[in-house]
């Protein structure tokens, strides 16, 4: 019964690991309180997405993840 | 495959199309950087450079696209990107590979990291990049 | 050399260059064009693509050119002309191909005719090529 | 003391011949009457150019050919 939250980019280094499980289910208030002060400091930034299930989600507060689900934090790209 | 392989069969592939255009692009080997690092999300990087290309090619009346991002660490004069886009005529060729590398370098699903001497830093696409974007709006 | 190893040859040589933007053209097979025939007079057009190469590499701030056009009686699909580019920022190599296209398809000491069913016809360029001439002036 | 005209694209189909030996010196009358009344027809126009010795004439009608020097017809060029 769990949920694995990724951190991408530069949130990695932030978080200090790639990846966290956590207790399932997962909504948005309890994405702020499983990351800790400094990443939901970032989440709050318009500019930060949140994908669950492979898909950006077009608002990130209604996350709704379940047992087995994959929730990826998307700080600002850059590629090339 | 090579970038000249890659590049030798996306032509041979697009005979009847009168224009190639290719970018290649590359770590540049100054700023005392020493290596970058390229990671992705492949749920979203793949699926998302897969609709950039159709975008491309139904926007710009293309024959073909090709659209290569590497990921990982990589050296300076090592490539890091390679589009190409095959087009009846050389406008439309020219304005996709720019459409595109636009695209990829600041709204695709990739994370760059530059290695200098005190170690590694983030980047983020400059104002430029982002007034490049803007154009295709 | 091929065009591949052309431009395999021209990214090895600019390693430091961050983009290299490459335009190949090619006989298009429709119209019923059964050939194309490109002719030049040498002791103007040579001199005059390389002055052309080195506007493009002052203008663009180029790291290297490359700028080659066949002359002779070319087949559908087959290569008539190649640029490159290469340059320390992506939109400067893209804008250098693009102005070398531009004025080797209306201002270069070149000649080109078509050779369809009824016989060889001689080309001018059409309006939107001189369009995009004078975009650069 | 022959001066060489040498007709390019199109206006080789016009004179039906490549090139044409002339008289030296051969100016720009001598240059008309030389080539037949439908090529100097197109010789006036602005966008046909004449260049001596390898250099194209800022006035065409300034030609001064000696003997041994090759004078070429250009007319509107398309090349890619």
């Amino acid at each position: 019964m769990s949920v694995t939250i990724l951190f991408l980019g530069p949130l990695r280094d932030l978080a200090g690991e790639q990846e966290r499980e956590v207790a399932a289910p997962l909504d948005w208030k309890g994405l702020l309180e499983a990351v800790g002060p400094e990443i939901a400091e970032q989440l709050g930034e318009e500019r930060v997405n949140v994908a669950c299930k492979g898909k950006v989600l077009a608002d990130k507060r209604t996350l709704h993840a379940e047992d087995g689900d994959e929730v990826a934090l998307l700080p600002p790209v850059s590629g090339g | 495959m090579s970038v000249g392989e890659a590049l030798a069969a996306f032509n041979a592939a697009h005979d009847g199309a009168g224009g190639v255009v290719s970018f290649l692009g590359k770590v540049r080997p100054e700023g005392g950087v020493k290596a970058l690092e390229l990671s992705h999300y492949e749920p979203l990087t793949l699926p998302g450079m897969q609709d950039l290309a159709e975008q491309a090619r139904e926007r710009f009346d293309l024959a073909g696209v090709l659209a290569w991002h590497r990921i990982g660490v990589m050296k300076p004069g090592e490539a890091i990107v390679l589009v190409a886009t095959a087009a009846r005529h050389r406008r439309n060729a020219f304005e996709a590979a720019d459409f595109l590398m636009d695209h990829l370098k600041s709204a695709a699903w990739l994370w760059k990291r530059e290695r200098r001497d005190d170690g590694w830093h983030w980047i983020e696409p400059r104002d430029q990049d982002h007034e490049d974007l803007a154009r295709w709006n």
